[in-house]
């Protein structure tokens, strides 16, 4: 047994912390979420893809890398809380390749290089709050429908959609499609509404896409909570930092043991959420019958940590932690998003339940 | 024992709901949901209803009468504040002047100074906004390093303050600011200084909601006049200390008031999905109602305990701390139980009811650390209301 | 407004604080608790009956003085963890009262004055780990079926029944009936499961039973969230004197910051209990309409807190907390049974959710 | 990364696994939940139960051969320990004597110390009890002033010890003396005690449970031999503190493995009355699951870290605080979803399986404080772990 990343792994951290350093700092991130349309830095993007990052859950022959790889990947991308698609990317890039569909082969081919961005559009986002989802349906080689908290689909150039029918890949037409923004209290991870009424292709029958669908939530939950991960490791490396520099009363605050005493309590949180989110990895990487469990686990148990460990950052900081400046808020509203979405924290409690009685 | 209001009180009571049916705009907070709303026009709405409220008397109730006061109790305030509340009334401007300043003129200022400034900052013509923390001094407010250089028989005021509410909006700032850099509490003095002038510079500071009804003032040797000192040199930190005591009654009612509008309005929100059939979900609610019962019977407690003639201890520390966390359990149960739309601005894609959850979440963390931290009030449990020993 | 007791209640507090540590402080009340059958002192109860406690809720002319003083008693009782059945008792003689029946009259005359232990047994208790409750019927003069955690039903003198048909008061026959011990972590408080085939008495029928049940539930609740509160109130103040007293590395260990938060939060549910106690005993006092929202307010708030407030007693104690010579183990202990009975925690949230909405 | 287990470390699992379906009596849980059950049958049915461990060489295994070692790792031992602990086998009698002090002769002692006592601890011929704590002397351990007074070449022990485990059936206890009043851990010596001898005085010690296998330890000149002394006088302190590291990684899976049966037990209890349907038993029941779970997960990171060489830090203290908190949190859930029958114990009133609930709620309030309390904990962690600066 070790518990610490192999050779390649460690370089693959080093060298994608190494890039987002470079390319992706906050600073510069800021001025991007706060002032493009898009809401994140398409020459990254299209970086990355060049890299072959949105591929990394492709099989080793495609260039991916494996689960593993794929959380250290999204624990770095949370500790610079970047903006963007690459989860929502990197997800579609499996599942399109998990249709075993010419089409969907070339669109995968694609969003792999980072050319073209392709999102999921589930039934269930936002379903939490509509007594009645509409599901998108297809019939006579069109989609029609309406689907909603789309990850960056208005910035998408095809959305795979989920129908009773099946996946449906619809290409954006010339004319744009009607996608409205749903503006959330994250206005770095943007969300649209998409009234769809366009040409599309069914890449996977229902039983292929159910039988993928099941296998694409476990690894959003391991992406999320591997994200989350790097959002409460860095909100708590910042906070140690500043309690051991400022002053009041005469003594730097990180001296006080009621301060102190609730830095451990976010360590706790933060190094279980790494033991779980490693943990789960590991489980996906080698094919153990419980890997979807413990995403689930890894996932329940990351959200809630996260939001207590970017919390506590902004109280410890005081009145600074409350500026749009100070880059705290940012993570702790990533959390909010991060929660949300890729199964809630509720649903994966759930998840757990039932996915432990049928092992 | 006696928590209930007497028939005075009540029909009290039902005045200021009939003149708030009569006087107030409903849609004021639709129009501070428009996304082309800014700030400028916020304030302009508080302004118009601190003056509609100061036209109607409803401002200063328990002054002197030549000041605006109506010789009424902080349980007809703390009546006043509630009903505001329930009917969703717009704040007003000069809150912070209102509530801190004008008391510390009445006990510890100059006829000249009440006659100057208490009129017009009931009536909302000069606008008022409050210095005392700094950069380095939030917590630790005495450790704030302003300076205040005598010059002639005026002072010259040079240093920075944070955190002043509406302070790009102010005509004036109240100011703590060292007269004598030895002396940690009694080195320190009560100034009234005017923002329109050059030793004076205004910045706003957006928030992490987004908005910037915030600001950070910088003084440059700006002027201060000997006569706009209150109190005597030295004297700053204890009126500070005692002002920030005041009308504390009047407030004792008002977070439940306002908390009970957002649960409304979450399980309205639930029965809508039929969702708060949910027993988890019913239980959730349930657990943030009994807590907000409970605040509000903490708050008829203290305002009885005002209304009976006794001065509550720093017992106060102990409704900070629980309206401030409550309003963060709150906010994190309704993001989780209502999802991501709740957090959707006012519009087609559905918004939920009156209450922007999203705001509200991101506001609840402002609560745990202004007038005081969690971390000050639980010292101040601990030393003066517990009497537990004190570090060597 | 005034919120402290006026000279009435003052006077009831005083002398009832004097009682309790002249006749039952714990120090005796210990050995009772542990070596007697009946695990409390029937001389301290029947000294209560002889100075009118358990009448205390009836109506003034016979002898009451309504809720306020009631929820003063029960406060002091819990500060002195008091064992035995005065709660069930006293809501027992305002129950037989409320039947308005002349053989549960003279009952209700014999107990106010402490000359027989009658206690309610409710169809309610236990039900939370039983599928399906037997309920006792009432038929030909004779009540059969079995009773559980029926509050020191191996020890009473008649129970009052809750059957499909009314309130049944069955005394105990001359062989006695089947009672078997319940032994929960509690040994101050007694349980029994009875099985019942006995001559009884219907003294209410179903709706006057029904009618005066809904009444004496925010009674037991506000009782419980009284003495809940006196409990709490000793706990907090044993553990704040414990703290000055107790040095560890060269100092007073209340002078530690972490520590001193933590008496700062059992202060403040303490203090919070008490307001909702109080107000919940105001409402009853004065008729106000929302008098059983707020008793089940009170009773909701109180129970959590309390077990809180006990919990963190003993952790500030260390090692010497956990002995059994100690006595906070007893409020720890009270707190579960207090919390458990008289309508649980879950069950009080959801009472208080109902009669709002009922409002 | 790996977490796996290798074909010789699963391979020895079915081994333990085999020799304890044939090898463990079920009936010793029922014997112990008796009323008639005590103390003393309690510590015999460990001492036989050791016994037959130390027969079939599952006790000191990572130990030097001749000690009764097998060469195993950290893995085998925590593998061992989890299958002990799912089969529901008892406890052993001489834990404290194997896990603290049987590493510190090993590594401290001499040849003739080891050779005396090692095999009949393992054997579980003598009982060995732990004097460390005393009344004045918990969390600052160091505080303590049990004294050694040399008398020749042996020494006088008087003093007091408590919490020490088994005591009042043990015939021999590992104590730390001060041998200098002024040092205050250069001035801790550790020393091997006899029990039976007229200085000795061994007290039952009743806990909340209503149990007392703990118990206090009277010194009035006890007789400590100088060839009992271990390490050299004044070593005391720094032995105690390297052996307390010992034999962390074999119980690394204990607790979750321990934890997850009571979980079991519970939703079998919940299934049964039909109560797992209600989503917000299922929503507690759900988050239970999810921290256990994590905690294993800490538990195999602490175990890969050792078996790969690595020493895990002080973040033991994370794994300490994990597994106590936890419990705590898991016998007050388990309380309020299974209501008061829960507390019962077995019998015809129909008591719930495997787990009584009553003794664990109240158990579990001593993990918190033993072994290093949650607040010393937490100051180790932000101390040594986060390195926060240190109050002045």
């Amino acid at each position: 047994m070790r518990f610490d990343l192999g050779d390649e792994h460690s370089l693959l951290r080093s060298s994608t912390r190494e890039l987002l350093e470079q390319e992706a700092p906050l600073s510069e991130m800021r001025s991007v979420m706060e002032q493009s349309i898009e809401g994140y830095s398409k020459p990254l993007h299209s970086k990355l893809g060049d890299l072959g990052y949105p591929g990394l859950l492709l099989p080793e022959a495609d260039g991916g890398m494996g689960p593993i790889a794929f959380a250290v990947v999204l624990e770095e991308m949370g500790r610079v809380a970047l903006p963007g698609p690459f989860l929502d990317q990197a997800l579609a890039v499996w599942l399109l390749a998990a249709c075993e569909n010419k089409v969907a082969a070339e669109w995968c081919r694609r969003a792999a290089k980072g050319d073209t961005l392709v999102v999921l559009a589930r039934r269930e986002w936002g379903a939490r709050t509509a007594r009645s989802v509409a599901t998108p349906s297809f019939s006579d080689g069109r989609v029609r429908g309406r689907a909603t908290f789309v990850p960056f689909g208005a910035q998408a150039d095809a959305l795979l959609v989920e129908t009773n029918e099946g996946l449906v890949l619809a290409e954006r037409p010339g004319t744009g499609w009607e996608a409205q923004d749903l503006p959330t209290l994250d206005h770095a991870q943007r969300f649209a509404e998409i009234e769809l009424d366009v040409a599309g292709a069914l890449v996977a029958d229902s039983s292929t896409a159910r039988s993928a669908l099941a296998k694409i939530d476990p690894l959003a939950a391991l992406g999320a909570a591997a994200m989350l991960l790097g959002v409460m490791d860095r909100a708590l490396e910042v906070t140690t930092a500043y309690l051991s520099e400022r002053s009041a009363f005469g003594a730097p605050i990180g001296s006080f043991q009621a301060l102190q005493h609730r830095c451990a309590d976010m360590l706790l949180q933060t190094e279980s959420a790494r033991s779980a989110v490693y943990r789960a990895s590991w489980a996906a990487e080698s094919g153990a019958p419980d890997d979807a469990y413990l995403a689930a686990v890894a996932k329940a148990y990351a959200g809630p940590a996260a939001r207590f460990v970017c919390g506590q950052a902004l109280q410890l900081h005081g009145g600074v932690g409350f500026t749009w400046e100070y880059d705290l808020h940012i993570y702790l509203k990533r959390t909010k998003t991060l929660e949300q979405f890729h199964g809630s924290t509720g649903s994966q409690i759930e998840a757990a339940l039932l996915l432990r009685d049928a092992q | 024992m006696d928590l209930g209001f007497t028939a005075e009180q009540e029909s009290f009571r039902i005045e200021v709901r009939d003149w708030l049916a009569q006087n107030l705009e409903r849609p004021w907070r639709v129009e501070s949901r428009d996304p082309s709303h800014d700030a400028d026009s916020l304030v302009e709405v508080r302004r118009r209803w601190q003056s509609r409220l100061n036209d109607a008397g409803y401002l200063g109730m328990s002054w002197p009468q030549e000041w605006g006061g109506r010789g009424a109790s902080e349980v007809e305030q703390a009546i006043l504040q509630e009903e505001l509340i329930r009917a969703d009334a717009p704040g007003i401007v000069n809150g912070l002047g209102l509530g801190l300043l004008a008391p510390a003129l009445i006990h510890h200022g100059t006829e000249e100074q009440r006659r100057r400034f208490i009129p017009k900052m009931l009536s909302a013509e000069e606008i008022w906004c409050q210095g005392f923390s700094e950069p380095g001094a939030g917590s630790d407010l005495a450790a704030l390093r302003t300076q205040a250089e005598p010059d002639g028989a005026d002072y010259r005021i040079t240093g920075q303050k944070v955190w002043t509410t509406f302070g790009p909006w102010s005509d004036w700032i109240f100011v703590l600011a060292r007269t004598d850099p030895e002396d940690r509490h009694g080195g320190i003095s009560f100034f009234l200084v005017p923002i329109d002038q050059p030793g004076v510079e205004v910045r706003e500071l957006k928030q992490i909601t987004g908005h910037s009804e915030f600001g950070e003032v910088f003084f440059d040797g700006a002027l201060a006049k000997g006569e706009h000192l209150v109190g005597k040199v030295g004297e700053g930190w204890r009126i500070a200390m005692t002002v920030l005591g005041f009308e504390r009654g009047a407030a004792s009612l008002a977070p439940p008031a306002s908390y009970e509008r957002q649960i409304d309005g979450m399980i309205a929100a639930l029965r809508e999905t039929g969702e708060y059939e949910n027993p988890s979900v019913r239980e959730k609610v349930g657990q943030l109602l009994v807590e907000n019962e409970v605040m509000r019977a903490n708050g008829m407690r203290t305002l009885a305990t005002l209304a009976s003639g006794q001065a509550p201890g720093p017992e106060s520390s102990i409704e900070k701390i629980y309206w401030s966390e409550f309003h963060q359990r709150l906010t994190d149960t309704a993001l989780d139980l209502l999802g991501p739309k709740a957090q959707l601005e006012a519009g087609p894609q559905g918004a939920l009811q009156d209450v922007n959850w999203g705001y509200e979440y991101l506001w609840s963390r402002a609560g745990t650390i202004y007038s005081g931290s969690s971390e000050i009030q639980r010292n101040i449990i601990a030393k003066r209301v517990l009497h537990l020993p004190t570090a060597r």
